[in-house]
């Protein structure tokens, strides 16, 4: 199982703050299919340059491999300070 | 001597933490701070409120990851950040850092390279009151190109 | 919004002065400060207490060339320029410098450029009591090297 | 009449904090040459490259001109901040 969690302006867009992937994926790259899979609308959100991904609470990208339990995060460029 | 690193809803003293700033070190002569500050303008438009996310998980790894580059660079004393996360409003404090160091040009650098990795890797996001109604702040170009300086790749 | 240029004997209130920037104008989010204390040890000997000469006909006429300078450099909000001269001991606040500005790369360079001119400009002197006995202290070749990178002939 | 001042470690090497020049002179190299007449002494320390001029409280060099009432301060690299 991966924790899928969405912030800032994309969790609008996705309409969801966190959500459970119960089946195997290999890497966050899979992962986004997957999503997508069950979700078609947020294939423009997930697929953006801008949108950043956090595999247990690390900055990733597509290629990062993914393991049972882990933490994914995607979001929009940060905006603190 | 510990640094600090602290997400918070409360405001921040600034008085407090310089004096901690000051009190660390004789040998530290110079001592910088950046405070950030609710504008009441934001990207051309007139800002009220403004609401502060941030990944829980994540926001306390990421600004000891940075507070350790920054370490790692230059020859700095003690290092204080504080974030605010939640409501603010206008005028209210965001964010302090502050830097002591032996050397003034350490200082300033230590203290601008954290508010630069900052600004484009820490997981805080703004949403703004503004006359058109609520909007998530949008990332500036200006942040990243910031950054880049610390790294050559500009 | 007028800026405070000061060459003074007594100690100044840090706080205050912050407050005083943070004040000034909603508009300009980002606050920058610098101070420099007595440090315990300069160039390798351990120092107790500093007297601090200046030519006093000339130090406010220099202090504000170099913060017009920088006002028409950079989009500064306010400026507050502080120097102290006299007798002063291990740990004490020399200089305050604190700028605001409407962008963080403004204020952080806006605060440097001024010590950096500062230190190789204004006509302070330092003599300091070291373990060998009084000691004028001597110019630093960092200093003029740091202020060459504003005028670009590094 | 030209007021002369000296300043920091300056002012110790040549034991004096201000003298008045009261012939006429051209520039700040021939104030100097005068001073170094009436005190061979100071020679070194005024022809320091290290030393600086400043002429009515603005920093001036060897070329700059100077007029009857004039404030001609040397004095060594600052050491402020």
């Amino acid at each position: 199982m991966i924790k899928v969690l969405f912030f800032g302006q994309l969790k609008d867009q996705v309409q969801t703050g966190s959500i459970e992937v119960a089946q195997s994926v290999e890497d966050v790259a899979n992962l986004k299919k997957t999503l997508v899979l069950y979700h078609p609308q947020w294939s423009e959100y997930l697929s953006a340059d801008s949108t950043l991904v956090a595999v247990n609470q690390t900055i990733g990208n597509e290629n990062t491999l993914l393991t049972d339990g882990d933490e994914v995060a995607f979001f929009p460029p940060v905006t603190g300070g | 001597m510990s640094d600090v690193i602290a997400v918070q809803t409360e405001d921040f003293d600034h008085s407090a933490l310089y004096n901690a700033l000051r009190q660390d070190s004789l040998s530290n002569g110079a001592i910088v701070t950046f405070s950030g500050l609710v504008r009441d303008f934001n990207q051309g438009l007139a800002v009220g409120d403004l609401f502060l996310e941030h990944y829980p998980a994540m926001t306390q790894i990421s600004l000891q990851q940075i507070v350790a580059q920054a370490r790692a660079r230059w020859g700095l004393g003690k290092i204080i950040l504080i974030h605010r996360v939640g409501h603010l409003a206008q005028g209210d404090q965001i964010v302090f850092v502050g830097v002591t160091s032996m050397h003034r040009k350490a200082a300033f650098e230590g203290a601008q390279f954290i508010m630069d990795y900052l600004k484009t890797e820490a997981p805080f996001w703004k949403k703004e009151s503004t006359e058109l109604g609520d909007k998530w702040v949008q990332a500036n170009v200006s942040d990243t190109t910031a950054r880049q300086r610390w790294t050559g790749d500009e």
